[in-house]
């Protein structure tokens, strides 16, 4: 069971990057490409408030870092507010790189490439969270709560406001809404999901390092929200299942080992172009 | 005695165009003005600087004795004066329903705290403000169309859309950019009548129209703009048999 | 929207339905190694050596006439990746033995091993967290501490007392770093400069230049990618001081280029003997690198021990696996170790290259 | 000294760079397709002229050919998805995720032909050195400085002297008044990537003859390339070559006051504070 469990645990925690994301690129319209070093950040705090030489519990420490993970989210999508467009896509990659940098160099507050080991499990008022099954418990009650805040700002004025926003910023401007308000509002939702998830990814595994948040982490951060679909609670939702579960499925396809890798990947990028060609607006989503 | 809406020696350049130049005037309220000129004369220019999306290189403009200058255009909106697009600018992605619920003010449930805090409170005045758009869209004849996407709609049921959006507002002086413009007759009647019926709610409008007909049928005033500065102010009829102007407008439109 | 919720529930169905065991008859172990990405180099030679090794019994009639099957699973060197992998193997499949390397990776994995009791044998990865990671995980070669302190101590006996160092900014050139600053140091020599280079990145040139400029006795090596590429820079370069480093330098192509020349390193002994080397070569049409032989190496430490738990009538689990291991204690395979710790203590030399040979400088006996 | 050899080495892998940006840009600006699968086409390119090489075919006519498969490959990326997706009305997000899809399918069939290794090219006189006062510099190197300048006064050549150039500058300011005017931009857009991807060639041969053969490997430079572009004003072809040319420079000197490993890093960073301050670039087309 603990495969099965391992797996709904991931998933669930890359459901709240998802929502995360989805928040940010579906919904806001911020093309950002470094969700996943919010991500990390929220990770690495957590890590250092429950490994410190007088650690925090888990629930406190989340805490501080979603708070933290709030504010950056909102320092790291400013930018968005300035340049538009594929230019904040490119400062997006910049500021993706730049977080992997410090967390790979950065030895003394990261652990540089080493990572960090030794990561304990959260204790929730006594209840230890040690095994999978426990954590699936956790993590379920986590994502659940992330989905019910999604779908209730969604279905609220929130929600039409900001697909208001995407569409034709100066039009919402001229309804007398404050669009930086709702952009800071949107980023300031989306760091808090994502550092919630590094919190819960942390904690998890019990180690992490700086590959678990790179450049490709956020693309496939991306992918996951493109192909479950835009903007819906089903796509933040289907994506990360869906993405988490095709490395194994692919196994099933028989090929030659020395290959076997290399076609792998290959039959990714070509479901993308598929998915991109055919059906954009992902399995449950709406038209990007 | 202040005047509703005071326009005050408006300069503007783009590059080395000038746009406005030493621009003018004043409206009054309850009544419906109209803002003629040929192309290029600075029309939508104005409607851009009175609504905060342009900050002017010199003048002011003040509402009620109240200055807006260096308000952004949501502050502006809240203090009465909204606007229409001349390309529409609605969210084709949206139901009509909700395009006019965007445009309706100080929502609970627009901040995702309190969203997500208290739910069923949101869903309460969101019931409420549905009611209201609904309204409006009575008030505009699109209740019919209310569930539809208004990519769905037509092009004269947009038009009717906009003025709804910007009715939502609540704003009393409401500035129309060519809202009559590409209409079919029957369409045209329909925007006609209703630009009348809320000036007799008591709204005062703003309007740049190039239709002639439309001026003369729905002016009370006629402000004529050229090279970025007001020309002329009168009724319509004056404007219109004025042959110097006419001889800008047509010439110029050549 | 319907169907896509049934497409996904088909999916994860798929998904559990791909694990599940075929026949009874075989024995399973698990691979989990980069199979794509920058470290799948490394992954595939990795994979090669251990698929070697068990095509081999397999084709003697097995171990006690059991067929042994290793399922590779690719981590991309990722931990989380390897996380799912290592559930997925010891749920589905049950294996008890687990090849692994990387060691970020391999450190996530080792608190679960210990849990599940599932064996993790690691032979490629060296950081020095390794050692005590886990009781559950086998290290069948030294971490690179121990190397880095035989060349640190060579390099000072040898004049060379001002020594620069270029590391690869991962999590083995990093800990190798660390272990230079500390071994150099209780050597007798001093550190004058350190320059990083980024992984799978061939430019070295700039980080040449730097260390060049500080005017050391010794570059210390600590680079897993792109040596090749390092030597001839040097040697284009012509710099002129002496270029040292780990296992890591035994690569045939660096060797056989003459850029290399008057390299040194250590050399953790290992050795295929030719015809074996020949077959791996037809087969896999590489050659059998240092990887390869490592985990040639460590799949017949763990086919031997297999065969004393089968002999002794005990169901083979990572717990009897790992028992069975530490009785037998003293391997000789491609080369002779010792387990008296998780750690395996193995032989080490000094070589240098010259002439597209590389040559014993020293050997260091086992302690 | 060791300034100076930073300095040259910095020059050599700038002015590689600045190639693919100048070919980068030319695509960006005409068409708005963010081709990151451009990054597959230089990456191709090397595979292709080694691959000749292997069999004996002479390094020039190596080179050519694989800029003339390049150029197939790019068109044919162009006309059979990018194209495509233009018709069915995709935006931004999905035409650059499309993009990395094709750039995951060249990488992988590059490493499932070729493996992961690294490859050296088998020609023995690219790493023979030339030595300029104290600076030494190899054949490779030096091919690569005149040919990445070569290929600079080619394209502003193309651009400003010759018909195609001049409508593809049309398209690339205006593509609804240029469809209008029956330029036919999709047309166009064939042409434009077909000699980006033969221009990305270039580099793409000649610093692997160097550094060696990656199936990986073309990330990185096209993301730093991207930020020379942007840094240098989109649409601006010496804006593209000279930022990419100063931002190797400054990393390779960036070495005498800082550790390497925080080079990329302070690059990336000194790029969003230069976005949230100056966003149209340096030097801004017009």
């Amino acid at each position: 069971m603990d495969f099965l469990f391992s797996y709904i645990v991931l998933a669930e925690i890359y459901v709240l990057l998802g929502l995360s994301t989805n928040l940010l690129v579906g919904i806001a319209g911020i093309f950002s490409v470094s969700q996943a070093a919010v991500f990390g950040v929220g990770a690495y705090l957590v890590a250092h408030f429950m490994m410190a030489a007088d650690p925090l519990s888990f629930i406190p420490s989340m805490l501080i870092a979603a708070a933290c993970c709030v504010a950056l989210n909102i320092l790291v999508t400013l930018p968005s507010l300035r340049v538009s467009g594929d230019y904040f896509v490119v400062t997006s990659f910049g500021i993706q790189l730049l977080a992997t940098a410090v967390f790979t160099n950065w030895a003394q507050g990261t652990g540089g490439a080493n990572g960090l080991p030794g990561i304990p499990p959260p204790d929730l008022f006594g209840w230890p969270v040690e095994t999978t099954g426990r954590y699936v418990l956790l993590c379920t009650l986590f994502a659940g709560l992330g989905c019910l805040a999604f779908w209730l700002i969604m279905r609220a004025p929130f929600g039409r406001l900001v697909r208001a926003i995407r569409e034709d910023e100066t039009a919402v401007a001229a309804a007398g809404k404050n669009v930086l308000r709702a952009k800071v509002s949107a980023a300031a939702l989306a760091g808090a999901f994502a550092g919630t998830a590094g919190g819960l990814y942390a904690t998890f595994l019990s180690f992490i390092d700086p590959s678990s948040f790179d450049l490709d982490a956020s693309i496939l951060l991306l992918t996951m929200v493109v192909v479950g679909g835009a903007r819906t609670l089903a796509g933040s939702v289907i994506g990360p299942f869906l993405l988490l579960a095709l490395p194994q499925l692919l196994t099933l396809v028989d090929i030659p080992t020395t290959i076997a890798a290399a076609a792998r990947q290959l039959i990714y990028g070509l479901l993308l172009i598929v998915f991109m060609l055919f059906r954009p607006q992902g399995l449950a989503g709406e038209r990007l | 005695m202040t005047a509703y809406l005071q326009v005050d020696g408006l300069d503007h350049r783009f590059g080395g165009l000038r746009a406005l130049q030493e621009c003018s005037f004043t409206i009054e309220q309850g009544r419906i003005t109209c803002l003629v000129g040929p192309n290029g004369a600075g029309k939508t220019t104005i409607f851009n600087v009175i609504t905060g999306f342009l900050k002017p290189d010199q003048g002011s403009v003040a509402f009620r004795g109240r200055s807006l200058d260096g308000l952004r255009p949501q502050s502006i909106v809240h203090a009465g004066i909204a606007r229409t697009f001349q390309n529409l600018r609605l969210f084709t992605d949206l139901t009509a329903l909700d395009n006019v619920l965007v445009g309706i003010s100080g929502q609970f449930g627009e901040e995702p705290l309190g969203a997500i805090l208290r739910p069923m409170h949101t869903a309460r005045a969101q019931a409420r403000r549905r009611m209201e758009a609904m309204q409006t869209l009575e008030h505009v004849g699109l209740a019919d169309r209310a569930r539809d996407l208004v990519r769905n709609l037509s092009y004269g049921e947009q038009k009717l859309l906009t003025v709804a959006r910007v009715l939502a507002t609540g704003a009393e002086l409401l500035l129309l950019d060519e809202p009559a413009s590409g209409l079919s007759a029957g369409a045209l009647d329909a925007i006609m009548s209703l630009l009348r019926r809320l000036q007799n709610e008591g709204k005062t409008l703003l309007v740049v129209e190039h239709n002639t007909r439309v001026v003369q049928q729905i002016a009370d005033d006629v402000l004529f703009l050229h090279q970025g500065h007001l020309m002329a102010q009168g009724t319509p009829e004056r404007i219109i048999s004025d042959p110097a102007l006419a001889e800008i407008y047509f010439g110029g439109a050549l | 929207m319907r169907a896509s919720f049934i497409g996904a529930v088909a999916f994860v169905a798929g998904l559990v339905l791909a694990g599940l065991p075929a026949d009874a008859e075989t024995i399973r172990f698990g691979g989990i190694l980069p199979l794509t990405g920058p470290g799948a180099l490394i992954g595939t030679a990795e994979m090669r050596g251990v698929q070697f090794a068990v095509d081999q019994a397999n084709a003697k009639g097995g171990i006690r006439g059991n067929q042994i099957d290793v399922l590779f699973e690719d981590n991309q060197a990722k931990p989380d990746q390897s996380i799912l992998s290592f559930n997925k193997l010891t749920d589905l499949q049950h294996v008890s033995v687990i090849f692994t390397g990387y060691s970020g990776p391999t450190l996530a994995m080792a608190p679960l091993a210990t849990r599940k009791k599932v064996l993790l044998v690691n032979a490629g990865a060296q950081a020095d967290g390794l050692a005590k990671a886990s009781p559950y995980l086998i290290n069948t070669l030294p971490t690179i501490g121990g190397e880095i302190e035989v060349i640190s101590q060579w390099a000072v006996s040898a004049g060379k007392k001002k020594a620069g160092i270029l590391f690869e900014n991962g999590a083995a050139g990093m800990a190798g770093r660390d272990d230079y600053l500390k071994s150099f140091a209780d050597a007798g020599g001093s550190i004058v400069a350190q320059e990083a280079s980024q992984f799978g990145q061939t430019d070295f040139r700039p980080a040449l230049l730097k260390i060049a400029d500080a005017k050391p006795d010794i570059m210390l090596v600590v680079i897993t990618a792109g040596l090749l590429q390092m030597a001839q820079e040097y040697k284009q370069l012509d710099l002129k001081f002496t270029v040292a480093g780990t296992t890591f330098f035994a690569d045939p192509t660096v060797i056989a280029d003459p850029a290399a020349t008057g390299f040194v390193h250590t050399q953790l002994q290992i050795d295929a003997p030719p015809d074996l080397a020949a077959q791996f070569k037809a087969k896999y049409g590489a050659d059998m690198e240092f990887f390869a032989k490592q985990y040639y190496n460590a799949a017949q430490i763990i086919l031997i021990t297999l065969d004393k738990v089968l002999a002794d009538k005990k169901s083979v689990s990572g717990e009897t696996m790992h028992d069975a291991l530490f009785e037998i204690r003293k391997f000789q395979g491609l080369i002779p170790l010792e387990f008296k710790t998780n750690t395996a203590s193995v032989p080490m030399d000094i070589n240098v290259m010259k002439d597209g040979k590389d040559v014993l400088l020293k050997e260091v006996k086992l302690q | 000294m060791l300034a100076l050899q930073l300095l040259a080495t910095g020059l050599v892998t700038g002015c590689a760079l600045g190639v693919v940006a100048i070919s980068f840009s030319l695509v960006y600006a005409t068409t708005k397709i963010f081709h990151v699968a451009h990054a597959g086409i230089y990456t191709m390119g090397g595979y292709l002229a080694w691959s000749m090489v292997m069999y004996g075919v002479p390094f020039l006519i190596a080179l050519l050919v694989a800029m003339v498969a390049c150029t197939a490959a790019g068109a044919l990326i162009q006309n059979q998805l990018y194209a495509r997706l233009e018709r069915r009305r995709a935006t931004h997000l999905v035409v650059l995720i499309a993009s990395l899809g094709a750039l995951a399918v060249i990488q992988n069939i590059i490493a499932a032909v070729y493996t992961p290794n690294i490859l050296q090219f088998p020609v023995n006189w690219s790493s023979r050195m030339m030595a300029f006062g104290p600076v030494r510099l190899n054949y490779t190197q030096v091919l690569t400085i005149v040919v990445s300048l070569l290929a600079y006064g080619a394209t502003m050549l193309f651009a400003h002297r010759t018909i195609l150039g001049k409508r593809i500058r049309a398209v690339a300011s205006n593509p609804m008044l240029a469809g209008i005017t029956r330029l036919q931009p999709q047309t166009v857009y064939v042409y434009v990537i077909a000699i980006a991807s033969a221009l990305v060639c270039l580099p793409g041969v000649l610093v692997p003859l160097d550094l060696g053969l990656q199936p990986y490997n073309g990330v990185t430079p096209l993301l730093t390339a991207t930020i020379a572009m942007i840094a240098g004003g989109v649409g601006s072809i010496t804006g593209a070559f000279v930022l990419s040319v100063g931002i190797a420079v400054v990393q390779n000197l960036s070495l005498l006051v800082m550790p390497g490993e925080w080079s990329i890093g302070v690059t990336f960073f000194i790029f969003v504070i230069f976005m949230l301050f100056r966003p149209t670039g340096l030097f801004a087309a017009r």
